[in-house]
């Protein structure tokens, strides 16, 4: 039974992303533990792949700090495993992973494990609802969500054919481009959020969320949960090339949290009714 | 969109909407010539790009393997490959489109220069994206395309090769996905661009074919291409398909050797379709090399132009089908192809291209009375690699290289 | 063997045997279509050639200019330049002689690489003189030649440029007259060359006048060719000789200044037709840049397969005759006109050529309503010298220099 | 009046060859008066073109040297007035110095002066018997000769067309090739000079000759005289590398010659009646 639908239950979610294994596996633990302790409500954990074409440098980097410290699928579902946290777990990664893992072809073989490890859906920035099938009916076979990212070009036909398989929550691109810190919050934003009104799905917002004020305007602007992950990003970045503790890493991600959780929060009570979105 | 399991749309999100109106685009303008595109895009082949090419006869290499051997000769092309077929016609339709920018990837640097001359002809700003590496190995294709007057963006993530290019420019294009085309220079990528790539360079086979039937009153026994992500493969091939008398022959770059390291992620060789599994890269699901895990693998070539881990899914689609075959021939062998062409026939090949006459050179006798070779591009681009490669081998026929120190 | 008092045969008594006998080859084979001779010259031209090449309007030079600009794309002939038309000519004429051996002489290495691909071609051993000079300034060409089997022999006598490879392939042929054929580069030296290699060229023209007629239904108002020795010059005009409504502009390299240095022996142009005198040089009678007492001078361009002090015998006549206008452009015209073309046209053209776009840029208004430039070759060979002579001027629409930094 | 007959009067011609101004305008003049002391009968004086086109490297280089020294057709008739010889002077040019001299077009101005500072006749390498006329009718004006090399390769008719137009003597090429000191000594030269026999105009041989050894081998097979270039240039070029003074220098043009007029002579000793040559 996945446990996504817990991280919406108490106000907005706050939902951090890391790459698995940056800049290495015990370090990584130690971030990943922090997350939690700074507030996370789910965390999206990510699993590298070589090509990362949806990720903006920030993250292209981690991707390659952690291949190069010898993260595998394996290894990651070992990670998991071992990890001390208790708020849902999503596992972001791409489908060629997914595809190739275990001894038959599909993806059947690695949500199995990903749910025995505990991980309790999937984001796959390379799998749009058309080629979703084969995933949707393992996930539906192992009772994991399935999180589509809807892009403010989402419109029509396509967004209903993502909504009608998406489970567990949307995640909602804040604007064109790829993962990324940048200052501006779309108004794409609104106008997304507004398209998605008619769905009973939580609708947790990315790409482009760095600061708790940030978050307090996403929220404020209708979003169910908050998904930071350049940001986070930048901080392990940060203290690899400073040559920082892991220690000291983690604290920083542990506030980092707290500001963007806090700011989620603050972002309920700047709500003010909206006439088309009831 | 599929070939069989293979093709398909691995694509963000974000990037739908602009396939989508990309695939409506080549079903009215490419497929139904809707505004008479079709017939702008040959009229522009034809002056602008030189079309068509010769078949032609090669006297020396007929006489060597005792059959007749015809060339078609892609390295006529304006820009010295059959890139420029694919280029121009997603150019033009980027216009038809109303778009305002293009963005490419180039790993030898071919299609970035051809799709910088399109871009040029057409009056539409252009950017290209090449891996640090590519650069360093094609200097004067980078500046080809500077000259013709568009951006050059170094990638420096990974290995900076073509793969990293490919990635690179879907980010860009994710940006900019409104006012922009991303012109993939092969039939890989998501559908429509195999599709659609095809089509653009079948030109190639269209021609070959009527060409053999006027040439040499009937269709060749065999037609070999070589065979990276597979343009020219698809190009020459196409038109051949429904003919089953006509064997088919992609050639890929065996590199040093068909082993890989899996521990390293490394496959010295680029052999996608000879040696690579299924799986999903760059929008298709296709053959590729990977790891046991799905990581995709470092390829290696001689040829930068073959240098890449996937291959079109139509092809992988058309070898699991048994219509087309997958062989390759190694670094050396493609070497020595480049000398035997260019001193035999008076043709400098492209390094890719040397791959598809290596193979002839080996299996000549297995490849019936009539062999069409595919001559996709012409090598002034490889002088430098070909000198410093020929250089640390023994390569039989390459003349002597002591002329060649201090490079161009 | 005369145009007007032009021409003749100023050669050495030893070589006069074999210009007889060249003479009476000339008159049978090219003439008179003996053994038919000029069928096959004419099929391989055809399918190793790459010809026809199209005549392609110049849209945006056409809306520029506000006037039809087509382009005569010889760039697109095999080796890049109209050279392979002579080349493939006089190295098939050598083997219907009964010759064993080429030489040749290049200075820009364009004629080099021509015979060199034409003599693989036919399978005729090929020695190719270059100036010192000349060989570090087009090192790529020189590496052609070589890949194409050819020996490169350097001229380091004087200034190591065309002149002093010209009068060292004489001194070659005069020793080997019995074996060898010499290949002349261009509408120069003793009859029957000027004749001869002007029938090769006038392919050029005479597709060129039938593509005027069947594309616009008429002929151009001009022709604008660029002009060193001045084969492609002749080639573009020769078919439009008789048509007295087509203006003929040969167009030569102004250098840096029309000016001569009579003391130091220089002329900082080679504009022989514009500012030379009558006299005799490499076996002709023509006009050249000459020093009072009629020492040859050192002439200059940008581009080095212009920078020639002499002009063709035929060429002078007509000019003479007011039926060719002789007019020059200077370096940074030509310069100019190259990143003009790169950019508007997707065309990157050869420094000669883009001299031929530098008149028509400064004097458009006067060519009439149609103008055919001859387009003599692609510029690929021209970087390495583009990058450098641009980075020392002050060219206003040249691309960012800086990335350039290092060379090629 | 020319007074190029009186070098066949008395035996065989010796006839050398120096570039005027190699290496400079002084040494020069030493040298051709060295040449006369050897024994010289008939002297060619080359008068420098930028495109010896008939020339190999020894005579290129020194028509290179003297072309740097300021060598001009103005100086070389100064040259020829203050020279202090009395043997005849042939006149080595290429066509297009005798062609631009002066105020009119065409040959006239330069064979009137030549003939004024008492050239007596002139080798022109690249005018063939073709383009000669006006040159010819210029030396019948002044009466001058105007000598004509016969090549290995002539024959026929353009050796008649060149028979018409000669006088003074013919050049015969011993070889095909360009000027040059070489070792061997062809038989094409027999060959060449019994084409010539019919022909009652003296016959020297040219190219290649370089001892006193080969002189006397043409002599004996039938030549009129021997004409000696690079062998002499080759002297003159070591002298000047080598730093040496013009009086060394011409001391050693002077044996060379003796040794070059002392191997013609033999060569007459050695002469056999030949069948085919009455």
């Amino acid at each position: 039974m996945s446990r996504v639908p817990e991280a919406f239950e108490d106000g907005p979610a706050f939902i951090p992303y890391l790459a698995v294994g940056d800049p290495d596996y015990e370090s990584s633990l130690e971030y990943v533990e922090a997350l939690e302790r700074g507030g996370a409500d789910l965390i999206e954990l990510g699993l590298p792949f070589s090509e990362p074409i949806a990720e903006g440098p920030t993250i292209q980097s981690a991707v390659v700090r952690s291949l190069e410290g010898g993260m595998t699928p394996t290894r990651f579902f070992e990670f998991v495993e071992e990890l001390d946290v208790d708020v849902p777990l999503v596992c972001m990664t791409y489908y060629n992973l997914i595809y190739q893992y275990g001894d038959e072809p599909g993806p059947r073989p690695f949500v199995e494990k990903a749910a025995e490890v505990g991980i309790d859906g999937f984001v796959v920035p390379d799998l749009p609802a058309e080629e979703a099938g084969p995933l949707r009916e393992a996930c539906d076979e192992f009772d994991r969500d399935l999180v589509f990212i809807v892009a403010p070009t989402t419109r029509g036909e396509r967004l209903e054919r993502i909504m009608d398989q998406v489970s567990g929550y949307v995640y909602v691109q804040a604007r064109l481009g790829v993962t990324g810190a940048q200052e501006d919050v779309s108004d794409q934003t609104g106008q997304s959020l507004d398209r998605l009104a008619q769905w009973d799905v939580p609708k947790a917002v990315g790409f482009g969320i760095k600061t708790g004020e940030h978050a307090a305007n996403i929220v404020a602007g209708g979003a169910d949960g908050i998904i930071v992950g350049s940001a986070l990003v930048d901080i392990v970045a940060e203290g690899h090339e400073n040559g920082d503790s892991a220690a000291e890493v983690a604290d920083r991600l542990e506030t980092k949290a707290r500001e963007l959780k806090d700011g989620a929060l603050r972002g309920v009570e700047q709500r003010v009714p909206h006439p088309e979105r009831q | 969109g599929k070939f069989g399991d293979y093709g398909g749309q691995y694509v963000p999100e974000a990037l739908m909407p602009a396939i989508e109106e990309l695939e409506d685009a080549y079903e009215r303008y490419v497929l139904e010539n809707e505004d008479g595109f079709m017939d702008e895009f040959r009229r522009r082949l034809r002056d602008f790009g030189g079309r068509p090419t010769p078949l032609q006869r090669a006297d020396r290499l007929s006489e060597r393997y005792d059959r007749e051997v015809y060339l078609k000769r892609e390295d006529l092309v304006h820009g010295g490959a059959h890139k420029l077929n694919n280029a121009l016609g997603q150019v033009l339709l980027a216009k038809y489109m109303g778009k305002e920018r293009i963005v490419a990837e180039t790993g030898a640097g071919q299609h970035g220069t051809a799709t910088a001359m399109a871009a040029a002809h057409l009056d539409i700003p252009c950017e290209i994206y090449m891996g640090k590496r590519d650069i360093n190995r094609q200097r004067p294709n980078v500046f080809r395309m500077r000259i013709n007057g568009a951006e050059v963006n170094p990638v420096t993530v990974g290995r900076g090769t073509l793969k990293e290019a490919i990635s690179e420019t879907m980010r860009d294009w994710a940006t900019t996905v409104e006012t922009t085309h991303y012109v993939i220079g092969s039939v890989v990528g998501p559908h429509p661009f195999p599709s659609m790539v095809r089509d653009f360079q079948s030109v190639i086979s269209k021609e070959a074919r009527k060409q053999s039937r006027e040439q040499f009153g009937g269709l060749p026994d065999s037609v070999l291409a070589c065979a990276g992500g597979g343009s020219n493969t698809m190009g020459a091939f196409a038109n051949f398909v429904d003919d089953e008398g006509v064997d088919l022959y992609a050639v890929e770059a065996g590199g040093s050797s068909l082993d890989v390291d899996e521990e390293k992620g490394v496959a010295p060789n680029s052999a996608s379709l000879s040696t690579g599994g299924d799986g999903i890269l760059h929008g298709a699901r296709t053959k590729l090399l990977q790891d046991r895990d799905g990581q995709i693998m470092e390829s290696h070539s001689v040829s930068s132009g073959l240098d890449y881990a996937g291959v079109g899914p139509e092809l992988a689609y058309l070898v699991d089908e048994r219509r087309v075959i997958p062989v390759n021939v190694d670094d050396d062998a493609a070497l020595e192809a480049f000398h035997r062409l260019s001193q035999e026939e008076g043709i400098i090949p492209a390094l890719e291209t040397a791959h598809a006459f290596a193979y002839l050179h080996e299996e000549y006798e297995n490849l019936g009375e009539t062999v069409v070779v595919n001559v996709s591009g012409r090598g002034d681009k490889d002088l430098e690699s070909v000198i410093e490669e020929t250089s640390k081998r023994n390569i039989p026929n390459a003349p002597d290289m002591s002329m060649f120190q201090g490079g161009l």
